[in-house]
This record gives structure tokens, sequence and C-alpha cells, in this order.
């Protein structure tokens, strides 16, 4: 509960700011101060110490997994903030709003990670899909972000819509809210219909294909910075709240469901695999695979099993760290094609050195976080007995990823470009990015870092 | 009323409600088409609290039983409020940049 | 037939009646007085079904504010039938098909649901729809997402006014 | 007692030492000293076989092995680096160091004109070879003879190409190293087989041990895979064109291949091998036909060639096609026998050759020599010695073995018989052609080269006499009963490592009178002939008709290359151009372009447009609410991913 | 503790390197460095049964994995040419310049710590680790020091191998889901009992890994175009040794594991492997590019490897190992002549260059011993190994046996065709350059040369040190 209604209180001193404050770069400071402040508390309740004593047994429940999943939430946006603050500064004039924004959006990320209520459930999707909307449309000129701005809010009511239905008809059949309450086999086809609606929605929100469409063009129209944003934190909150909904509970989606999530990923992998290859923009092509990991994650929800939920924890912070990173440097440059890469590793080569290590870990390269995620996956699939035939169309897809993440890596140390327009770094941003590497790397070496947090 | 009444009204307009998103080029009218579909399913959640409510009545076991269908009802309706405060905002803001409000207008992303 | 039963076939197609006309109107402005027909549509349903309390903040939130907004923006637009953009006729159909399957196959799976069967909605009686009965659970035991809703009204406030705010710079291409 | 034999290593030791001492300081050693250690070092293994050779006498059949260490020692096999002393490579070793020397010596004057450094490069091959012949007759077990095996092919391989700048020649070396190569390989199968049949060993005395026990089948597979090995090293048909072409290498190198080493060594091996040959009657019947094939087929050819070493290559082929008739026919003393004149008589050939092309500045073909007789008596009259006794007259040497081999084919077989005497009778008419042509009549060659001509040094001119004497009473090693109370001397000699001789002593002596007298008179007839007809009238014309498809050795270089070579590197040229660019790595580059192909296309499916987009998810929910209620069907499908 | 140095010491100074700007200290830095890995490895390789040889420590115990590395026989060979090899790399091209030498031997250090991972480990997933550290590296050196068209061609082969080792993450997380204690040790993983199903399936998940590594046709293709892309030293690492990480795996690993597929596959496998060994010495012998050439030659050298591997015969696994190491040393003499004269000369095609005898007679005697190995002529250490491997499969199906010894002939066409070609004959017009050979490249040149010849006449110690590998493998697969 620390999270939440501090991450609410957080956000309104956000807006405050933004009212009594005049220097621009007080606020991500600020912010950052919060966001510390937050992770300690949300820490702290891990070690049962809540500020509030608020009974919300009937909407929220706290456990180690939902709050580890907070702390790598918030740590990402920390990093975030830290790493693209001043970038976040440059989108806009409301700045200290968007970062209230962003605030609301972790309170949204606490309680998609804490819900027992299909109530929290939709109130927490949308509480993360509003402040999305705005933060996409915040460069109110720019006809992209217009665009994906509109897209995003068309389609996500849509999804909501649909995502109602469902909630709805489980009601119908079951008479209640309540997560627990939903039957673990399957009883009626109104519930299956049900569960399968919101299987739907929750796909959407975590760009699952075939509801995956929304994603590139969001992601590529949307303000770099906040693409980042999106891309992490909030993507891997949709799969905590996708996971905790599906646990053990899949049964009830009916008797086809392993294929149904099966195909989903399949089709998720080929998509965002298959188009990314294509594409000419890094931005865009990070948006496409964003969707490939997002096929990767779904590995969690089809295996459902303590080797998922830790592999999903692993995933979300090996992806999130990764991505920020790269978006970190990606938002200092001018060309986001692949030329733009070009001789990167001449003019600046620690940056370059980091940037390949971010891309080795999204490509799942041992000795880096993202191969321990990506293992987790697998190895959770595996530990289902079957469909051995999924892990290995998940193995050759993942071997296509490393196509388009090496293509970044060839730019930068293979190929001859001219000046890089590159934004002026501080030694600070270097020092953190160098920071975040690190943990990619030990997350690489000794996953247990993070996983032991669970069991302890 | 039987509840298949209900359902079957309330998938119908949902329905409706979809065929119209698919249909329109309106921003707007696409707006009011998913507010279409909340509506069907606000209709069917109050239905089925109505459902739930029945066995209680005449007995004192649980007398509120369903009133968190109506209640989640209200919820959505504070959602789609607040939703169509954004969602207005941005059609608006697209509006002043492009002066149209067709959402195949821009689409500048794709591919 | 009872009148309860008139009445509710009576508001089933109406409300059906007006929702077909929202998405084949070619003016905006008849869409939404269209909807607006639902909406009361629905609202005597609420009432049929002794839900007061939502029938009313149906009127008053969806037909009163929400669908007052909706006209003001389209006013403000001045949108009318001539400027109204037309989808090609084949996206048309594929649409239409694509609704109707979907509509036929959750008919099919939500009759075929056994624990539906022999089901009714109680009409005309029952108290939970009542303010007082609704009042109390909402501020007791629903308090905690009644609150967190309010994030969500921050949040839309917020993003109206970053988005709504007029700004003096030509749009970038 | 056996304290020579004891120290056999020392025998291939001494040409090592010299290779490595020659080789590596080629540059820095002279002229003389090169000489002296290249043929010091033979003569050292000369005097040590010598030592055992008359050992070997009293060995028995217990022959002195001498094992060195563990060469290659692996569960299921184990096989020392051993040799084996007995009376058969103890005769050889005599055979090869002793002409070996004298090849050696001859060489210091033939070679004097190379430059240091060459010089002492080709010593050092020169002890090379040696050695590795010495290694393959002293082996104790067929890896090592396996090991001497190729080295000799190496080593004619280094000395064939010795005229590095010249690409002839090259082909040439490459030619014989890849023909020997494809002979290896069987005699490397054969080897397989049998350690396969025996459990891992190769040693002779156990392999022989255990052969009563291999069925019939293996034995004739054992035998025929070596005996493709021997085809190659020997040059037999079909892999005999190598040698011809041999020729390229310094005169001395050929008289060395083809006299005391290399390609006796398929006949070492088979009489190595005796006791399996002996089980394999189908083989043996193989051994000879193609023998004799090869000796009758060979003849031909040198009847119409008109290089002087070229026609001695052809008779080295046909001689030793002579010897596989022996062996084919179970007359293995009789193989050696002949090994052994063949060994004295051909280096002298060969060396008489050199030495004539030694006085006529490199000019081979003898129809631009003739009258050569009074400038080079000495080389003249060794090398007329030399052709009566490759033509079988007594009592010059090559009498007696070709006339053991003889008598025995004519037991065997009466055709067999009657084309071998023929053969003789061909080899005396190419070698009385050569002879007169090269010796007889008026010179041909231009002024400056009569001008030139002149008796080759004493380097040359003794290892020419020494041969000679030994082609003229070599014989009497192994004379026949007919002549001598105390005959086969040699067959007496090798008996312990010949299992069965089935050389006949039944033949009575009136039929053995008149086979030798058949083959003497049809061998005299073809030497009057050619002596009268080409001392007169050269054959200098190109050949026409038969004659010319013989002067093109009947087309069989250009029959192997249209049949093997060609279509082997057409056959490179289209996997490597088709198969490999368009076949295997067409379909890894195909699922590369596949996946960026499938990549366009479904990028296509990312239209921009909201409606679409919608429209896709609706179709996709209609299409995924089908499959988990009604997709039952399609189980089938999604079980193959499990 | 032996193993532990051997990773940890080319590790540690792998990235010492990159921090050395200057490139005459980067490059002693790292032959020294190199110099200390291989005194190591020759300790480990004399010692016996010590208890340095092995070492054991917790890692990842939630998954099962174990830091396990140890040192049995085919381990110490495989370390002691890994180890021998570097040093002389890094001798034999001391004048070659790169750009960036730190980072060059930076790189190379770092692969050599791979590959004698991938050498010592005895955990699975450490091996996997292992696997893909020593490619990494090998990708880096590829793209920024190779050819022309080294950044596609290198791309195909970094792709290729990775999605043959992601195949084998599979087969590993299958396998090690499939011991009782979910364990990666190798002890565990030889008492799997898989259906034969299942079995066979995994065996194909590890074995297509394994076969693009070594590699086998018809997985070969990235290989020839990589090596000749490739610049040379990195060249000598990939065929020297990293094409033996195949070979090695399927010994180390494949065949305890998963013997009854192995037997069930072992004629496909071998069928496959002798094609290729024909297939590929046709196509050698049709080149015109050195590199190439020899590259085909060693993918036709690996497929007899890759058959004799499956025939279940102790003399034909020594006659593997013994090989992997033989031919180390063979090829990497072949490549250091190739980088002298590509340097020297700036050519490889054999249309373009000739008569090489007449202006280095040195290297040519040099080249001559090599191609020699490299046809397996008796005396050289390549004729041993390739004596038990044939005889091996000779023994499996004599068929194939002779089939497979086709390629016998068909090296001795190639080979001496490129001797031929590059040493004899007249010199070219066109090539009248200087042929300088560096003496530390002939130095290291005679000192390859003398180990072929010395492990051809006495192989015997080096047979004994893989013994204890051999016969443990064989009870195991009986």
């Amino acid at each position: 509960m620390n999270t939440i209604i501090l991450s609410a209180i957080f956000g309104v001193v956000m807006m405050f700011t933004g009212i009594f404050v005049e220097n621009k770069s007080a606020y991500r400071h600020i912010a950052a101060i919060a966001l510390l402040l937050l992770l300690g508390f949300n820490i702290a309740e891990s070690g049962h110490y809540n500020i509030f004593k608020i009974d919300t047994g009937y909407f929220l429940h706290f456990e180690k997994f939902g709050l580890l999943f907070n702390s790598v939430c918030i740590f990402s946006t920390l990093i975030y903030v830290l790493l693209s603050g001043r970038d976040i500064e440059k989108v806009g004039k409301n700045v200290a709003e968007s970062f209230a924004l962003i605030f609301f959006v972790l309170c949204g990320v606490g309680i998609s990670t804490s819900y027992t209520n299909l109530l929290m459930l939709f109130l927490g999707i949308e509480i993360i899909s509003i402040p999305l909307y705005i933060l996409t449309g915040s460069e109110k000129r720019n006809l992209k972000g217009n665009e994906a701005s509109l897209k995003y809010f068309l389609m996500g009511s849509f999804s909501t819509g649909i995502m109602l239905m469902g909630i709805a008809m489980l009601y119908g059949s079951g008479g209640s809210f309540l997560v627990e309450k939903l039957s673990v086999a399957r009883l009626s086809y109104l519930e299956a219909l049900g569960m399968l609606l919101i299987f739907f929605a929750l796909s959407f929100k975590v760009s699952v294909a075939p509801f995956h469409f929304w994603t590139p063009d969001v992601y590529d129209g949307a303000p770099t910075v906040f693409t980042s944003f999106m891309a992490t934190v909030v993507k891997v909150a949709g799969f905590a709240a996708f996971i905790r909904l599906f646990e053990s509970r899949y049964g009830s989606m009916g008797g086809q469901t392993e294929h149904l999530i099966a195909l989903a990923i399949i089709l998720t992998l080929a998509f965002g695999n298959l188009t990314a290859v294509f594409q000419q923009s890094v931005k865009r092509m990070l948006a496409y695979s964003s969707i490939a990991q997002a096929g990767f994650m779904m590995f969690a929800l089809f295996a459902v099993n303590d080797t998922a939920k830790e592999g999903l924890l692993l995933y979300a912070a090996a992806y999130s760290l990764a991505t920020i990173g790269i978006f970190a440097v990606l938002a200092k440059m001018d060309d986001m094609t692949f030329e733009g890469f070009n001789g990167l590793a001449k003019s600046q080569p620690l940056i370059a050195a980091l940037v390949a290590i971010f891309l080795l870990s999204l490509a799942g390269i041992p000795l880096t976080a993202g191969f321990f995620a990506k293992y987790y996956m697998l190895s959770a699939i595996v530990k289902t007995g079957s469909y051995l035939g999924l892990v290995i169309i998940g193995v050759l897809f993942a071997a296509i990823s490393a196509y388009y993440y090496f293509k970044v890596i060839q730019a930068m140390y293979f190929k001859e470009g001219e000046e890089i327009a590159f934004a002026p770094v501080t030694l600070t941003f270097k020092y953190l990015l160098l920071g975040v590497a690190v943990v990619i790397v030990v997350l690489g070496i000794y996953p247990n870092a993070l996983l032991s947090l669970l069991y302890f | 009323m039987p509840i298949q009444y209900y359902i079957t009204l309330s998938i119908v307009l949902f329905c409706i409600g979809i065929v119209g998103v698919l249909t329109r080029r309106n921003a707007i009218i696409i707006f009011m088409c998913i507010e279409l579909m909340l509506n069907a399913v606000n209709l069917l959640l109050v239905a089925f609290s109505k459902m739930h409510n029945a066995g209680a009545v005449g007995s004192d076991a649980n007398p509120t039983a369903g009133v968190d269908g109506q209640l989640f009802v209200f919820f959505i309706m504070v959602v789609a409020a607040a939703e169509v405060s954004v969602g207005l905002s941005i059609i608006v803001m697209m509006y002043r940049n492009t002066h149209s409000v067709d959402v195949n207008f821009l689409n500048r992303l794709k591919n | 037939m009872s009148t309860t039963e008139i009445l509710f076939w009576f508001l089933s197609v109406l409300a059906l009646v007006g929702a077909t006309m929202v998405l084949i109107s070619r003016n905006p402005i008849h869409s939404i007085l269209w909807l607006i027909v639902v909406f009361f549509a629905i609202s005597g349903h609420y009432i049929l079904l002794n839900a007061q309390f939502l029938a009313i903040v149906n009127l008053i939130v969806y037909a009163g504010a929400i669908m007052v907004l909706f006209l003001f923006v389209v006013m403000l637009m001045n949108l009318n039938s001539d400027t109204e953009p037309q989808k090609n006729n084949w996206m048309k159909i594929a649409g239409a098909i694509s609704g109707g399957c979907l509509l036929l196959i959750m008919i099919d799976v939500v009759s075929g649901s056994s624990d539906m069967q022999n089901k009714t909605a109680i009409v005309k009686e029952g108290n939970i729809g009542l303010i007082k009965v609704l009042g109390k659970v909402l501020f007791t035991d629903y308090v905690v997402p009644f609150e967190i809703s309010s994030v969500l009204f921050l949040s839309a406030m917020v993003g109206a006014v970053v988005i709504g705010k007029k700004e003096k710079e030509t749009p970038n291409p | 007692m056996n304290q020579f034999s004891n120290l056999v290593y020392l025998v291939p030791l001494f040409p090592l030492i010299g290779f490595l001492i020659n080789g590596l300081g080629r540059k820095s050693l002279s002229k003389p000293l090169i000489s002296l250690i290249g043929c010091g070092v033979i003569l050292v293994s000369f005097a040590v076989s010598v030592g055992i050779f008359f050992e070997a006498r009293h060995f028995g059949n217990t022959p002195v092995i001498v094992n060195l260490f563990d060469f290659i020692k692996v569960p299921g096999f184990d096989i020392p680096f051993g040799f084996q002393v007995d009376q058969l490579s103890s005769l050889f070793l005599l055979i090869i160091t002793g002409v070996g020397f004298l090849i050696h010596v001859y060489s210091t004057a033939y070679m004097h004109e190379e430059a240091t450094q060459h010089y002492g490069r080709y010593f050092s091959y020169l002890n090379l070879f040696v050695f590795s012949m010495l290694l393959l007759v002293l082996g104790a077990n067929y890896l090592i003879m396996f090991i001497g095996w190729e080295g000799v092919g190496l080593c004619s391989y280094l000395l064939i190409g010795y005229w590095f700048k010249n690409n002839n020649y090259n082909y040439a070396a490459r030619k014989a190293f890849i023909m020997n190569r494809i002979g290896d390989v069987g005699f490397l199968l054969g080897i397989f087989w049998i350690l396969s049949k025996t459990g891992g060993t190769l040693t002779y005395s156990q392999v022989f041990a255990q052969a009563s026990s291999f069925s019939t089948f293996d034995v004739t597979a054992i035998t025929m895979l070596l005996f493709i090995g021997a085809m190659g090293k020997s040059a037999q048909i079909p892999l005999y064109t190598w040698l011809p072409d041999a020729m390229a290498g310094p005169t001395p190198v050929s008289a060395l291949i083809h006299a005391a080493t290399m390609v006796t060594a398929g006949i070492y091996m088979i009489v190595r091998s005796n006791v399996l040959y002996t089980m394999a009657p189908a083989t043996q019947t193989v051994v000879a036909i193609i023998g004799l094939a090869t000796a009758f087929f060979a003849a031909t050819i040198a009847i119409k060639q008109n290089d002087i070493k070229k026609v001695l290559a052809y008779s080295t082929v046909s001689q030793l096609g002579y010897m596989f008739l022996g062996l084919g026919v179970g007359a293995y003393t009789g193989a050696v026998f002949h090994v052994m004149t063949h060994a004295f008589f051909k280096a002298l050939l060969f060396l008489g050759a050199g030495s004539v092309i030694h006085a006529m500045q490199n000019q081979q073909d003898i129809r631009y020599m003739g009258g050569i007789k009074k400038y080079m008596p000495v080389t003249h009259i060794t090398f007329l010695l030399a052709c009566l006794a490759i033509s079988g007259i007594p009592p010059f040497s090559g009498f007696f073995s070709k006339d053991e081999i003889l008598a025995a084919a004519y037991e065997h077989n009466l055709i067999l018989w009657v084309i071998g005497v023929i053969t003789a009778g061909l080899t005396a008419f190419y070698m009385f052609r050569l002879y007169a042509m090269t010796f007889l009549g008026r010179f041909r060659g231009t002024h400056e080269q009569e001008h030139h001509l002149h008796e080759s040094p004493s380097a040359m001119t003794i290892p020419l006499i020494v041969l000679a004497i030994l082609s003229v009473v070599g014989g009497f090693a192994g004379i026949p009963e007919v002549f001598a109370s105390n005959a086969h001397g040699l067959e007496h000699f090798l008996s312990p490592v010949i299992a069965q001789n089935t050389e006949s002593h039944q033949l009575n002596h009136g039929t053995e009178y008149m086979l030798m007298g058949i083959s003497v008179a049809l061998a005299l007839i073809a030497i009057v002939y050619a002596w009268s007809r080409f001392s007169k009238k050269p054959e200098i014309e190109e050949a026409e008709g038969a004659g010319k498809l013989l002067a093109n050795k009947w087309y069989v270089d250009e029959l192997y290359d249209t049949v093997i070579s060609k279509p082997l590197l057409a056959s490179g040229n289209v996997l490597k151009n088709v198969v490999e660019k368009s076949g295997i790595d067409g379909i890894v580059n195909g699922v590369g372009r596949g996946i960026q192909y499938a990549g366009r296309q479904i990028r296509l499916m990312q239209s921009g447009q909201v409606g679409n987009y919608i429209l896709l998810m609706v179709l996709s929910m209609v299409l995924m609410i089908l499959l988990v209620f009604y997709g039952n069907n399609l189980n089938p499908i999604f079980n193959m991913f499990k | 503790m032996i193993p532990v140095l051997l990773i940890v010491v080319p590790i540690l100074t792998g990235f010492i390197t990159f921090f050395i700007r200057e490139e005459r200290s980067a490059k002693a830095f790292a032959l020294l460095s190199s110099v200390a890995t291989l005194a190591i490895a020759l300790m480990g390789v004399l010692m016996q049964n010590s208890k340095q040889l092995s070492f054991d420590a917790a890692w990842l115990q939630m998954l099962g994995s174990r830091f396990t590395l140890s040192l049995d026989g085919m381990g110490k060979m495989l370390t002691l040419l890994t180890a021998i090899s570097f040093p002389i790399i890094f001798a034999s091209t001391y004048n070659n310049k790169y750009k960036n030498p730190n980072a060059f031997y930076g790189l190379m250090l770092l692969s050599q710590a791979g590959l004698l991972g991938v050498f010592c480990s005895f955990d699975l997933l450490l091996f996997y680790f292992f696997w893909e550290l020593a490619l990494i590296p090998a990708y880096f050196l590829c793209s920024k020091w190779g050819g022309e068209k080294r950044i596609p061609v290198t791309f195909k082969f970094f792709i290729y191998t990775f999605a043959g080792s992601l195949l084998m993450l599979v087969g590993i997380l299958y396998v090690n889901f499939r011991t009782p204690e979910h364990s990666f040790a190798i002890s565990s993983l030889r008492n799997l009992n898989l259906g034969v199903k299942e079995e066979n399936f995994i065996f194909w998940l590890f074995f297509i890994a394994f076969a693009i590594k070594m590699p086998i046709f018809p997985f070969h293709t990235w290989q020839p175009d990589t090596y000749e892309q490739a610049p040379t030293a990195v060249t000598m690492v990939l065929s020297g040794v990293m094409v033996k990480m195949g070979v090695f795996a399927v010994i180390r690993w494949l065949l305890p594991m998963f013997p009854d597929a192995s037997y069930r596959m072992a004629d496909i496998v071998m069928i496959l492997a002798v094609i290729g060994m024909i297939y590929a010495s046709l196509i050698a012998i049709q080149q015109d590019d050195m590199k190439r050439l020899v590259a085909y030659s060693s993918i036709a050298h690996i497929g007899l490897m890759g058959a004799s591997m499956f025939t279940n015969n102790a003399g034909g696994i020594q006659g593997v190992i013994f090989q992997m190491f033989a031919h180390g040393i063979n090829v990497l003499g072949l490549w250091i002549v190739v980088d002298v004269i590509e340097q020297q000369l700036g050519t490889r095609k054999f249309s373009q260059l000739g008569g090489l005898a007449q202006k280095a007679p040195t290297l040519a005697i040099l080249f001559v011993v090599m191609a020699l190995a490299n046809v397996a002529l008796p005396l050289t250490n390549s004729f041993i190994g390739e004596f038990l491997m044939f005889n091996s499969v000779f023994g499996h199906n004599p068929w194939l046996g002779a089939a497979a010894c086709i390629s016998i002939i068909l090296a001795a066409v190639y080979t001496l065709w490129m001797v031929q070609k590059i040493f004899y004959g007249e010199v070219r017009e066109a090539e009248s350059r200087e042929l300088k050979v560096p003496v530390n490249t002939q130095l290291m040149l005679v000192i390859l040369a003398v180990m072929v010849i010395a492990f051809g006449v006495y192989p015997q110690p080096m047979i004994n040190l893989t013994s204890d590998t051999v016969s443990k493998l064989i009870a195991q697969i009986k």
C-alpha cells in the first residue's frame, strides 16, 4: 500500500512543484528523490512495514512477488529519470506534469501487481493507460505524436471495452469480482468467454500479437523518452497483472487455452522479430523488438509455475534496464536510423560499449541478464514437460532477434560514419549508464542476486 | 425477465458498438461507439447484479448480494468520464493541428 | 404479456434502433442525439431493474455531461454530414461482417452456457439498487477503489490541462 | 650371435642422419662434403647390411625382431615400432643399400653441375629415399611397411619434381604421388581389414599365425586390397602411367626408383604376405593375369618409344609385370630373384642411359643419337651386357630369373607361358632397337654435341662396371637344378619366409631344356632382327597406324584424362558453383532472405490505419474464440509442437 | 586450481590489454600472457591425478548449476593445444599491424579464455557459457579486422552458430529437467533415462549445434567464407582451436549423455560426415584462394573426425582426440604461411602466385612439411589420428570406410596442387616483390614442424594422455 499511496502523493507533489518551482531542472531532482523514497518504502513494505494501516484485503493483497516487481519497476523508473530526465525537460512545456503522470503510472503499477479484485485490475490498468495517452501526445505540435496518441487512445479504449465485457461475463458466472473466486477449472461457457475477452484486452496492453498493432506506431510516434518508459516499466507491469490473473487459473478459459496461448506466443515472436528485421529506424526496431520480447515474456504466462514467475521478474529487470539504457542513448541522437549509429564506437567508445552490452543482453547472450531471463522462460516451459516445439520456435526467433540487435553493434563498431550528431552528455550520465551495465552483467553472472530476494 | 434476454441485448449492443468502431472514420463517432460498448457492459452488469440478488431475496443470508455489480457500473462511469475528458482533448488537439477528425488522415506511422 | 414485458421489449427495441442509427447517421450531431436516445433507453432498463441510482447517474453523467461535451466538441469543429469522412465500401462490409461474426459467436457461446439457463434478473423489486444501500457499501467496503479512482481523475485532469492548453508555435511537420 | 641384426636400426638410421645433415646444412656444406656424407652413410648402411645378411643365413625360422618403442597402442590394438630381420629383408637390404650406394656414387658426378644448395637437397632426398625404402622392408608389421610405402611415394614426388621450376616435371611428380596414393588407399584398406580380423595386431608373425582362421572371403579381400597397393607402387595396370612420366627426375633417380627401390616394394610386400596369397587362389590368378597383361602391354609400348628413358621405363613396367606373373603363379622366389637381377641390370641400363644423356648434353631422343659406341666404350660395353641380361640370354642373370618365372608359369597354365615368352621376345626386340639406335650406326646429333661426346668420369663408370659384373654373374644365385648340383641357392635361403613354394621341381629336365630353348631362341631372333634393322636404318620418321597407337601408349593417358580427371574436376566445379553456392549455401541464405521477405510482407499489415488494426484485432478475436470453443479438431496440428 | 588459473589468467590479462593503448606493449603483454597460460597448461598436463586439476564451487544453486572445472586427459590435450596455439599465433604474426591493437589482443585473449573454459568445464550450463564466450570475441575480431566482405560474412557465421547454440540450450534445459536432481553435472547427466523418441530428438538439438561448429556437411557453408574474410590470426584460432569445440563437445557431452541415440544415429551422422569429406575435397580442388582451399580441406578433415566419433570404438575416439591436436598444429602452420604470403605479396590467389620456392626456400620446405601433414603422410602427426579414425570407420562399416578413404587421395590432389601453384614453377612476372619471411614467423613454423614430426614419430605419450577419458567413455557407452 505504501507504493500506491506514496506514488499518488508524490504525483500531487510534482504537480504543485510545477506551480511553485520555476527551475525546470529541479523537477527531475525532486522526482529522483521521490523515487528513491518510494523505492525505500516499497522495500520496507516487503519487511512488513506499512505507513498506512488500511485493510485492503478485499481489493489488494501485497506479497513478495508483487512487491519485488514494484521494486524492479521503481528502480527502473529511477534509472530512467536519472538517465533521461534532461530529455523529459525538452518535451513540451508541462515538465512537472509529465513527472506527475509518471508517478501516477507507478501508482497504477502498484495496483496491477497486487490486485485481488477485477475492479482493481480495471482501475489499475486505466490508471496506467490514461497518463500514457497524455504522455504520448505531450508534444502537441508534433503530428506524429498526435497520431500516436489518437491511435493509442482509441485502441486502448476499445480494448478496455473488451476487458469490461469480459469482467461482466465473469461476474455473471461467478457473482463476484474476486480473483480467487474464479474457478480453476472451466465451469461455464460464459466464464470461459469472459476470461478469453480479458485475455484479449490484456494481450493488447502488453502488445501480444495479434493485438500488437498499436505498439510500433505508438512507440515510434511518442517522444523518445516516453517510449522508453512505456516500452519498459509499463509493459512489464502489464505482464505482472497478466500473470497475476492467469496464474493457475487459465484452465477456466477452456480446453484449447494452451493452444491459444501457444499460438499467441508464436504469432508475437513472428510478428515482432520478422518485422523488426526490416526496420531502418532503431527506434522503430526497438518497438518491434519489444513485441518480440513480449513474446518471450508470454512464456511465463504459458508455463505459470514458480520458474516462470522468477523468470518474469528477471526478465522485467533485464529487459527494462537494457531498453532504458538504449533509449537514453537514442534520445541523445538526431538520426535514429541504423546509419545514425555508424562509427559511434569511435566518437563515444564507452557509450558504444555499454550500448553493445545492452544489446547483447536483449539478444540473450550469456553473461548478461538477458540470457538468464530467456533461460528462465525457456526453462519454465520445459518444466511443464510438453510443448518443446514452442521452445524451439522461441530460440529460433531469438536467433533472428540477434540479427537486428547486432545490426546496431555492427553499425557502431564496424562501419565508418561521418561525425555523429550526439548531444553532449555529462560524466554522470556515463557513470550511470556504466552502473546499469554493471547491474546487467552482475545479474548475468549471478541472477540469484535478484531472485533470492523472493525467498528470504 | 430471463437473464438470457439481457445478455443477448447487451451483446448485440456491444457488437453494434464494435461495428461502429470498424465502419466509421470520424474519431468522435468511433469514440461514441466505444461509449456504446461500455453502456452495453453496464447494462449487463446491472442485469447480473439483479440476477445474483435473486437468490438473496427473501432470505437473510446475504441481502446485499449483487451490489458490487452495480458499484462496478458506477466505477465504469467514473472511468468513462475521465477517459472522455482525455480523449476529447486529444481529438481536439489533433483537430487543431490538422483540421480533421478523420482517423485515417494521419498515417505517417506505418510499416 | 405484462406491462414489464412490454416495457422491456419497447426499451430494447429503442436501444437497438438508437444504436443502429448512431452508426448509420451521416451527420455527427444526429449520431449524438441517437446515442442519447440509447442512453435513455438503457436508463429505462435500469429503472425496470429497480436500479434507480444508476438510472439517474446514467442520465446525468452520460446523457447530461458526456454527451453534451461531445455535442460541444462537434459543434466547435463545425462537423456536419458534408465533412464526414467515409470509409470505402469494402472496409465497411468487412467491418460489418467481422462484427457480425463476433456477435454470432458470442451469442452462440453464451447461449450454450449451462449456468445461465433458467436464471432470471429480478425486475421491479429488490433494494440493492437504491442510493441508501449503494452509498453505504461504497463508502465502507469500497472506499479503497473509491479513493484510488481519484488518482484517475487527477491524471485525467492533468491530461486535459496539458493537452487542452493552447500553444503558440506552428506545428512541426 | 646376432650382433649385427640387433643393430638393425642403424641401417635406416644412417641414411636418416645423412638426410638431416645434408638437408639442414645444404647451404653451408661444400659439395665434396655433401657427397661424402651422402655416399658415406649409405656405405655404412651397406656394411651393416652385409653383416646382417651373413647372420641371416643362420636364423632359420625365427627372425630377429627389434622393437624400438610403442608406436600406436590403444585399447583394441597395439602396434610397435619394430624391425624384423629375416632372410627376405636382409636380401632386400643388400640390394637397396648396395645398388643405392652405387647410384649415390654415380650421382656425385652426374649432378655435379647443380648449385651447391640444390646439390645438397638432391642428396638429402636420395638419402631419405633409401631411408624410406629401408623402413619399408625392415618393418616388423604392416604399419611400418606402410610408413615406408608412403615414404618412398613422397621421395619419388620430391625427386621427380626436383627441378621444380619446370611445371611439367611438377605435374609428373604430382601424378606419381597421386597414383601411388590410390594404391596406398587400397593397401590401407587391406591393413584395416587385417586389423579387424586379427583383433588389433599387424605384426607379420601374428597375422600369419592367425591367418588360418580367416575365411576365404576375408583373405581374398585382404590380398586383393594389398594388391591394389602393389599395383600403385609397382606400376601395374591400371596404375602404371606414372612410372614413365617419372622420367622427369634426374636419371640416377630413375635408376633408384626403377631398380633398387620403390617399384620393387609391391613385389616385396606380396612376397612378405605370401602366406595370405597362397591362401587366396583367386587373388593369385588376378595377380598373374594383371602381371602378364602389364608385361605384354608395356612391352608393346616400349617398341615405339623414342625417348631413351621412356623405353627403359616401359621395360621396367614390363619386367615388373613378369615379377607379378611369378607371384601370381606362386613362384615367390622367382619373383624375388628377378627383382634382384633386375635391380642390377636395370640400374645399369639407367645409369648407362644417364651417362649417354650426360654426354649428349641432355638429349634423350634416340633418333638423334647413334654411333656413340666409339666415343664411350665403357658405357657401350656395360649397356650391351645389360641388354643381353634383360633379354634373357644365357648365362646372363636375366636369363635365370626369367626362366624360373616362365617355368612356373608353364606349369601353371600354358597360355601364361606363351604370352610370357612372346613378351620376352618383345623385350629383346625393343632393348636391341634401343641399343642399336643409340650406339650403332651413324651419329645423328648436332656437331656441338658430337664435339662434346666423351666417356663419363670415373665416378660414373665405376658403378657401371660394378653393376655390369653383377648383371652378368647375379644369375648364379638362383641357378636352376638343370645346371648345377647345389642349385636354387636363393630359394633355400628364402625358404624360411616362404611358407609354401609351389615352384616346380617336378618339371623334368627335358621339358625345362625345351622351355629354355624356345625362349632363348625367340630372344635371339628378336635381337638379330633388331640389330640388323636399326643399326642400318634407324626409325626416325613418325610412327603411323598401329605404330602410332603404340607410340602414343595406347592413348591410356588420354583415356584416364577423359574418364577420371576431367569428370572429377568437373564435378568439383559443379559442386563448388552449383551445389555449394545455390544448393546448400542457397538454402542457408534463402532462410535469411525468406525472413527478410516475410518481414517485408508482414510489415504491410502495419498499415498505419486504426480501422485496419481494429478490424484485424476483431477478426483474430473471432478466430481465437472459434479456436477455443470449436477448436478440438485442430488438436493434431498443435500436438506437433508438443 | 589449474583450470581456474587457465581461465582467469587470459580473462584478466584480456581486460587489462584493453587499456594498453600502446601497440608494442599490448602485443608484448598479450604474448606474455599467452606464454604464462602455456606454462600453466603444461603444468596441468604433467600433473597426474592431482587435486589441483579440479575445482568446484557453488554458483547457481537455484538452477542446479555449479562452477565445476576439471582437467581430464582430453581436456589436457585440448587445453594444451589452445595454450600452444596462442603464443604461436601471437609470435608468428608479431609484425602484423592492427588497428586498435589493444582491442584486438584483448579480444583474442578473451576468446582464449572461452575456449579454455569449454575444454575444462564439467557442468553443462557452465560449458554453454564458455561456448558463447568463445564465440562473441571471435565475432568481433572477424567483423572488425577482417577482409572486404567481413561484415555480412561474419554475421552469417555468428547467426548460424548462435542459432545452433540456442538449440543446444533447449537441449540443455531439457536434460537438466530430466535429471532427478535437476543438475547440470556430468555425473548426473550420464545417468539420464530418456525414452527413445525424446532421446533422438534431444540428440539432434545438441548435435546440430556441434555440427555447425565443427562444421559437418551440410552445416558448413559459413566456414569457408568466414575463414576467408577473417584476419588470418583469427582464422588460426577459428580453425586451429575453435572448430575442435564441436568435436570435443560430442565426446565430452553428447556421447555420454545419449549413448543409445548416438548409436542409433551413428549411421546417419557418419554418412553425412563422409559425404562431407568427399564433397569438401572435391570443392577444394577447384579453389583459387589459399584460404578457401585450406578451409575446405579443414571441412574434409573434420568430417573424418565426425564420422569416427560415432564408431563406438576406443581406438577411433582416441584417434579423434589425437587428431584434434594434430590438426590444430598442422592447420596453424598452413595459416602462418598463408599469412606471410598475404602480408608480403598482398594476394592469396594461386593464379597470381608461383615459384616462391626460389624466393623463400626455407618457407617452401616448412610449408611442404605442413602440407604433407595435411595429407596425413606417415610419420607426421596427423597420420596417427587419421589411421586410427579410418580404421574405426572401416571397422564400423567397410563401405563407408572405403568411401572415406577416397578423401585420402583427394587430399593429396588438392594439397599438392596448392604446393605446386604457390611454390613451384616459374616466378610470376607480376609478383616480383620481395618475400622476406620474418625470423619470428620462421621460428614458429620450425617449432610447429618439429611438433608435426615429433608427434608423428612418437605419438604414444599423447595417446596415453587421453586413454583415461576414452576408457571411461567407452565403459559408459557399452
